[in-house]
C-alpha cells in the first residue's frame, strides 16, 4: 500500500507559486512551463491556488524581509507531504540582489529547500527538469527506506 | 446478487472508475484543444490516491467540526445513489420505479447545496463568498434543467427513465417532428448541466482568480479527495441522464451490446462539455443570471408548448 | 535636453496650480530626491507641452518641511509618500501620509536614502 | 443589513504573479474600498546601487523586472551616455529599439494571456502564450537570454545581429502578424470577453490626467502621450510610427490599445530591421563619469518609465532614482475599482499590467523585530472572520 502512495504522490505533485520579492523573471517562466509548448500537465503539474491543494511550493525571488514571515505562514498551511523548490538565483542565494542588504539571501534561509533551481531565470524546460529530479529523488529515497523497514 | 450489483457492476465501483475516466478525458480533450499534451490516463487515479494519502487540516476557525467532515460524505452519498436510477446494459437500470426522473433530478441538486454550505461553514471570506455565488447559481439553471428533462417525459408520457429509453427512438422515429422541440430541449439541457457541474463559463464559485478555490479553499487531503470524485460522479450522472432520455440510453442498436452504446453516447456528450469549456470566458455571477432567465428558460418552456401541442395534435 | 527651473520651498504648491490652471502641465512624472551636504534637494519631474521640465527646490536637513503638492494634483500621492519614506521630508497637507514602501517593522525617523545612513549587512 | 466584509487579495494570490496586498471591503458584491499596500517586493536595489560601479550596476538594474528589463538598461545607458555626453553609433541605436519593441511584443502577448486567464478563458491564455514563444525564440537568437537580455552597456550594444537573423526576424515578424489579426478579431467579437471585459474599470480622460496615468492605461482613456514621439530616444526619432488611442476609457479600450501598439511595433521592427545602417557597436565610454546629472524617459510597455541618475565623477554613481510606469497607474487604479464587482477585480487590476517589481524596487532596512500591524493573506483572514462576526 505504502508504494502505491508513493506513487501516487509522484504522479500527480500540485504546486503553489510563491513569489517572495524577486524580478518576476522567473515567475513568467514557471508559467511558461504550464503552456503548450513546454506542457507541465504531461507530468501531472497542476498549479493551484490555495496552499491547502499543494504539495510542492515552488518560491521565486530573494525573500525580502517583510514577505519572509509571510512565505513561513503559507508554507505551515500546506498539508502533509510537503517539498520546496527554490527556483532562480535569486531563491537560491540572493543572486543579483546579494548586495542590497533588504534580503534574507535566499529561500533556503527560511525554509527547508529540496532542490534547486539555477539560472537567471532558468528556462522553461530547466523547471520541469528541477521538478523531474525532486521526483527522482523521492523514489530513491522511497527505495532507500523501503529497504531499511 | 444484488449487493454486487449495488456495488460493483453498475453501482458505485464502475461509477467511480468511469467517473475518473471522465475526468481525463476532459481534461484531455481540454488540453488537445489548446494544442497541450495534457494529462496521461492514470492521473486521476494518481491525484485521487495522492489526495486520500495527504493529510487533512481542519481549520480551527471552524466552529461545527462535525459538520465540515460530514458534508463531503453527503454529497457523495447523494450522487451515488442516483447512478441506480440510470439505465447502464441494455437490460436496464438497476431499480426503476414510475416518477424515479424526478429523485434523480432532485439528487443531483443536493451535492451543490452541499457545496453552499461547505463555504458557508469554512468562514473564510472566499469560501463565504463561494457559497453565496454557489446560490445564487442555483437559481438560474435548476428551472431550465428540470424544464428540458421533461420534454421527453412528456413526448413519451411517463416518468420512468428505462421506458423512455426505450420508447424514445420509435417515437421519434413515428414522428419525425418531435425532433425541433427534442433538440431545444437537449440544448437548454447541456448548458443547464454545464452550469449545474459549475464548469466554464459557469465556474463562478470557485473562480480560481478572485475567489482562489471558493467553497474548497479551506478543504485538504481526504475531505477535499471526495469533494472532487463527487464532482466528477456528478458529471458522469449528469451526462449519463442526459444521453438516456435524449439519446436513447443503452438499448442496442444493430448488433451493438446497450453497454457500449451507453459508452459511446456519453463520451459524445462529454465530448460537447468539453468543447464548451474551452471555448468560453466565465461570465460574471449577474450575467449569469440574465443569461438563466432571459435565454435558457424560455428557450425551454418553448420546447415544452411545442412538444405538448404536437401531442395533442 | 531637459529643462531646469530652480523654485523655493515654499512656492512650489502655487506654481504648480499655476502651471494647472493654464493647462501647461502635461504630466508629473515623478518625484525624487538626494541630499547633498546640510539640505536635501527634492526634483519635480514634469513634461510640459513643449518638453520635459526639472522643477528643483531645496529644504534644509534640520527643518524638511515642504508643502504637500496633492490637494492640487493627486498624482503626487504616492510618489510624496516614497520621498517621505525614503528621505523623511514631511509634506504638509497630504490626505494619506501613511508609510508606503518600508515595511511594517521598520524603525520610525531612520531614513535610508541619507548620506549618513551605512548599510548594515548583518548577514 | 450591509454586511461588509474584508477581502483581503495578496500578497500570495492566484490572481498576482507578485506580492502586492489589495484590501477591499465589500458590501454583498460591490466594492467600497480598496486600498492598497506595497512593500513586499521590495530590495533595496537604489541604495546598493550607489556602491558599485556602472557596469555592475548596470547588471542589476536590468534585473528590477522580469518583463521589461530592456526598459531599464537601455534607460540607464541612455542617463550615463547623456551625463558623459558619449554620442552612440547609430547601428547600436537601431539594435536597441529592435530589442526594445521586441520587449513590447513578448510583454503584450503575455498581458493578454494573463488577462484571458483573469476572466476564466484559458485557452486564450493558452494560445497567447504559445504564440509568444516566437518572440522568445527571436529574443534568444539576438540576444542569447530569454528574459534579462544583457545587449546593453553604457556607450552602446555588445551583439550584433547578422543577416541570417533579420531574414529570422522578417519570417517571425510574419507569423505573428497574422496571428495577432486573429486576436484583434477574438477580442472585438467574441462574446464572452467582451461581456467581461466591455464597460468596466472606467477611468475617464480628467481623472487619467489628474492621477497622472501613463501608457496604454492612458491611452486607452484618450490621452495621446507616448515618450517614443514626444520626446525621441534612440533610434525612434528616424522611424515612422503612429500612436494607438481609444476614448472608450475601459478595460476593452485598453485591450485595444494593447493590441494596435503590438502591430504598431511589428512594423517598427520591419522597418529598422531594412534601414539597419552600417558602423560600430558601441562608443567608448570613460570608466569614471564626469559630474553631473540626468533625467531619461522611456516608453515601456506599461507606460513611461523615468531614471533620474547624478553622477560625481567618481566611478560609482551618487544618485540613481528609477521610477517605473506602475507606479503612477496605482494611484488612478483606485478610481476604476471603485463600486465595481467583486468579480471584476482580477481583470480590472490586470487591466493596468501591474509589474511591481519596478514599483518596489527602491529601499527597505533590515530589521528583527517581528511586530506588523498590517499582517498577510492568512492573518488578514482571521482578521476579517472576526470583523464578519462582529458584523453579522
Amino acid at each position: 500500500m505504502k508504494k502505491l502512495v508513493g506513487w501516487a504522490v509522484r504522479k500527480s505533485p500540485w504546486i503553489i507559486h510563491f513569489n517572495a520579492g524577486g524580478c518576476n523573471g522567473c515567475d513568467i517562466e514557471i508559467l511558461d512551463a504550464l503552456t503548450p509548448r513546454f506542457d507541465l500537465e504531461r507530468f501531472g503539474v497542476l498549479l493551484k491556488g490555495t496552499p491547502r491543494h499543494a504539495d510542492i511550493i515552488v518560491c521565486t525571488g530573494p525573500a525580502n524581509e517583510q514577505i519572509a514571515s509571510r512565505l513561513k505562514r503559507i508554507y505551515d498551511q500546506m498539508p502533509g507531504p510537503k517539498f520546496v523548490v527554490a527556483c532562480g538565483s535569486c531563491a537560491i542565494s540572493g543572486g543579483a540582489f546579494r548586495k542590497c542588504y533588504n534580503i534574507s539571501g535566499g529561500i533556503d534561509k527560511i525554509l527547508p529547500v529540496a532542490a534547486y533551481i539555477p539560472g537567471c531565470p532558468p528556462r522553461p524546460d530547466a523547471i520541469i527538469q528541477g521538478v523531474y529530479a525532486l521526483i527522482e529523488k523521492l523514489k530513491q529515497e522511497e527505495e532507500k527506506n523501503g529497504k531499511k523497514d | 446478487m444484488i449487493l454486487i450489483k449495488i456495488f460493483f457492476f453498475p453501482g458505485l465501483l464502475f461509477l467511480m472508475t468511469y467517473a475518473l475516466y471522465l475526468q481525463w478525458f476532459d481534461r484531455k480533450v481540454y488540453a488537445r484543444m489548446q494544442n497541450r499534451v495534457g494529462p496521461p490516463l492514470f492521473q486521476p487515479v494518481a491525484d485521487f490516491l495522492k489526495l486520500l494519502s495527504k493529510q487533512t487540516i481542519v481549520p480551527s476557525s471552524v466552529q461545527e467540526q462535525g459538520m465540515f467532515w460530514i458534508l463531503p460524505l453527503i454529497s457523495f452519498a447523494a450522487v451515488a445513489t442516483s447512478f441506480l436510477f440510470i439505465p447502464v446494459t441494455a437490460s436496464g437500470p438497476f431499480y426503476s420505479f414510475p416518477g424515479d426522473l424526478i429523485i434523480v433530478a432532485y439528487l443531483l441538486t443536493l451535492p451543490t447545496l452541499v457545496l453552499a454550505l461547505a463555504g458557508w461553514i469554512s468562514t473564510t471570506s472566499y469560501s463565504i463568498i463561494g457559497g453565496i455565488r454557489c446560490l445564487s447559481q442555483l437559481f438560474s439553471y435548476e428551472v431550465p434543467f428540470f424544464i428540458a428533462l421533461l420534454v421527453p417525459a412528456i413526448a413519451v408520457n411517463s416518468w420512468n427513465i428505462a421506458t423512455i429509453a426505450t420508447h424514445l427512438p420509435h417515437l421519434v422515429a413515428t414522428h419525425p417532428l418531435y425532433m425541433i422541440p427534442l433538440a431545444l430541449a437537449f440544448f437548454s439541457g447541456l448548458i443547464a448541466l454545464q452550469g449545474k457541474l459549475e464548469r466554464k463559463p459557469f465556474d463562478i464559485p470557485d473562480a480560481e482568480t478572485e475567489l482562489v478555490a471558493g467553497p474548497f479553499t479551506e478543504y485538504s487531503g481526504r475531505l477535499f479527495a471526495l469533494f472532487r470524485i463527487t464532482l466528477d460522479m456528478e458529471m458522469v450522472v449528469g451526462i449519463s441522464l442526459l444521453s438516456a432520455i435524449f439519446l436513447g440510453g443503452a438499448n442496442p442498436l444493430m448488433g451493438i451490446p446497450g453497454f457500449v452504446m451507453f459508452l459511446i453516447k456519453t463520451l459524445f456528450v462529454a465530448f460537447l462539455l468539453a468543447a464548451i469549456k474551452s471555448a468560453t470566458a466565465r461570465i460574471r455571477i449577474d450575467q449569469l443570471i440574465s443569461f438563466g432567465w432571459k435565454i435558457l428558460a424560455p428557450v425551454s418552456i418553448v420546447a415544452l408548448l411545442l412538444q405538448i401541442t404536437m401531442i395533442n395534435l | 535636453m531637459v529643462k531646469k527651473i530652480d523654485i523655493a520651498s515654499n512656492q512650489i504648491r502655487e506654481h504648480f496650480s499655476g502651471w494647472i490652471k493654464t493647462g501647461e502641465l502635461k504630466l508629473l512624472s515623478t518625484i525624487s530626491g538626494y541630499q547633498e551636504e546640510g539640505n536635501i534637494f527634492i526634483v519635480y519631474h514634469c513634461v510640459n507641452n513643449e518638453g520635459a521640465v526639472d522643477v528643483r527646490t531645496s529644504v534644509p536637513l534640520a527643518q524638511p518641511v515642504l508643502p504637500s503638492i496633492v490637494p492640487v494634483l493627486p498624482a503626487a500621492t504616492l510618489y510624496e509618500r516614497e520621498v517621505q519614506d525614503l528621505l523623511g521630508v514631511r509634506f504638509e497637507g497630504h490626505p494619506d501620509p501613511r508609510r508606503l514602501v518600508l515595511p511594517e517593522d521598520f524603525p520610525d525617523n531612520v531614513y535610508p536614502l541619507r548620506k549618513d545612513y551605512v548599510v548594515n549587512k548583518e548577514k | 443589513m450591509d454586511k461588509q466584509i474584508i477581502l483581503p487579495i495578496g500578497p500570495q494570490h492566484p490572481l498576482l504573479k507578485e506580492p502586492v496586498h489589495f484590501r477591499f471591503s465589500i458590501e454583498g458584491e460591490k466594492i467600497v474600498e480598496a486600498d492598497i499596500r506595497l512593500g513586499y517586493n521590495h530590495r533595496g536595489i537604489e541604495k546598493a546601487a550607489e556602491s558599485e560601479t556602472y557596469i555592475q550596476d548596470l547588471y542589476m538594474i536590468e534585473r528590477i523586472c522580469g518583463i521589461c528589463s530592456m526598459t531599464h538598461a537601455t534607460n540607464f545607458a541612455h542617463a550615463v551616455e547623456e551625463i558623459a555626453k558619449v554620442e552612440v553609433p547609430p547601428r547600436a541605436r537601431y539594435i536597441r529599439v529592435i530589442v526594445a519593441e521586441l520587449e513590447r511584443l513578448h510583454s503584450h502577448l503575455l498581458w493578454l494571456g494573463v488577462a484571458g486567464h483573469e476572466i476564466g478563458f484559458d485557452t486564450f491564455f493558452m494560445v497567447a502564450w504559445r504564440d509568444r514563444e516566437v518572440v522568445m525564440d527571436l529574443l534568444e537568437g539576438i540576444t542569447g537570454n530569454r528574459v534579462n537580455y544583457g545587449i546593453n552597456k553604457p556607450g552602446g550594444v555588445r551583439k550584433d545581429i547578422s543577416d541570417a537573423q533579420r531574414k529570422e526576424l522578417q519570417k517571425g515578424m510574419d507569423i505573428l502578424e497574422e496571428r495577432i489579426r486573429y486576436y484583434q478579431k477574438v477580442a472585438l467579437e467574441e462574446p464572452t470577453f467582451i461581456a467581461r471585459v466591455a464597460g468596466i474599470g472606467k477611468l475617464d480622460k480628467e481623472i487619467a490626467i489628474s492621477h497622472g496615468a501613463v501608457g496604454p492605461t492612458a491611452r486607452g482613456s484618450g490621452i495621446t502621450y507616448d515618450v517614443r514621439r514626444d520626446l525621441p530616444y534612440s533610434a525612434y526619432g528616424e522611424i515612422p510610427f503612429n500612436v494607438i488611442t481609444s476614448d472608450r476609457g475601459d478595460v476593452l479600450g485598453r485591450t485595444i490599445v494593447r493590441i494596435g501598439e503590438m502591430l504598431e511595433s511589428i512594423n517598427i521592427i520591419r522597418y529598422a530591421v531594412e534601414h539597419l545602417p552600417e558602423g560600430p557597436l558601441a562608443a567608448r565610454i570613460p570608466r569614471r563619469i564626469p559630474a553631473g546629472e540626468a533625467t531619461t524617459r522611456y516608453e515601456a510597455p506599461r507606460g513611461e518609465c523615468i531614471h533620474y541618475v547624478r553622477a560625481n565623477g567618481t566611478e560609482v554613481p551618487d544618485r540613481v532614482k528609477v521610477r517605473a510606469p506602475t507606479m503612477a497607474n496605482l494611484v488612478s487604479i483606485r478610481s476604476t475599482l471603485l463600486n465595481q464587482e467583486v468579480a471584476d477585480i482580477p481583470i480590472i487590476v490586470a487591466a493596468i499590467d501591474p509589474c511591481l517589481s519596478c514599483t518596489d524596487r527602491t529601499l527597505v532596512l533590515l530589521s528583527n523585530k517581528q511586530s506588523s500591524e498590517i499582517t498577510t493573506w492568512a492573518e488578514l483572514r482571521k482578521k476579517s472572520l472576526a470583523k464578519t462576526k462582529r458584523l453579522l
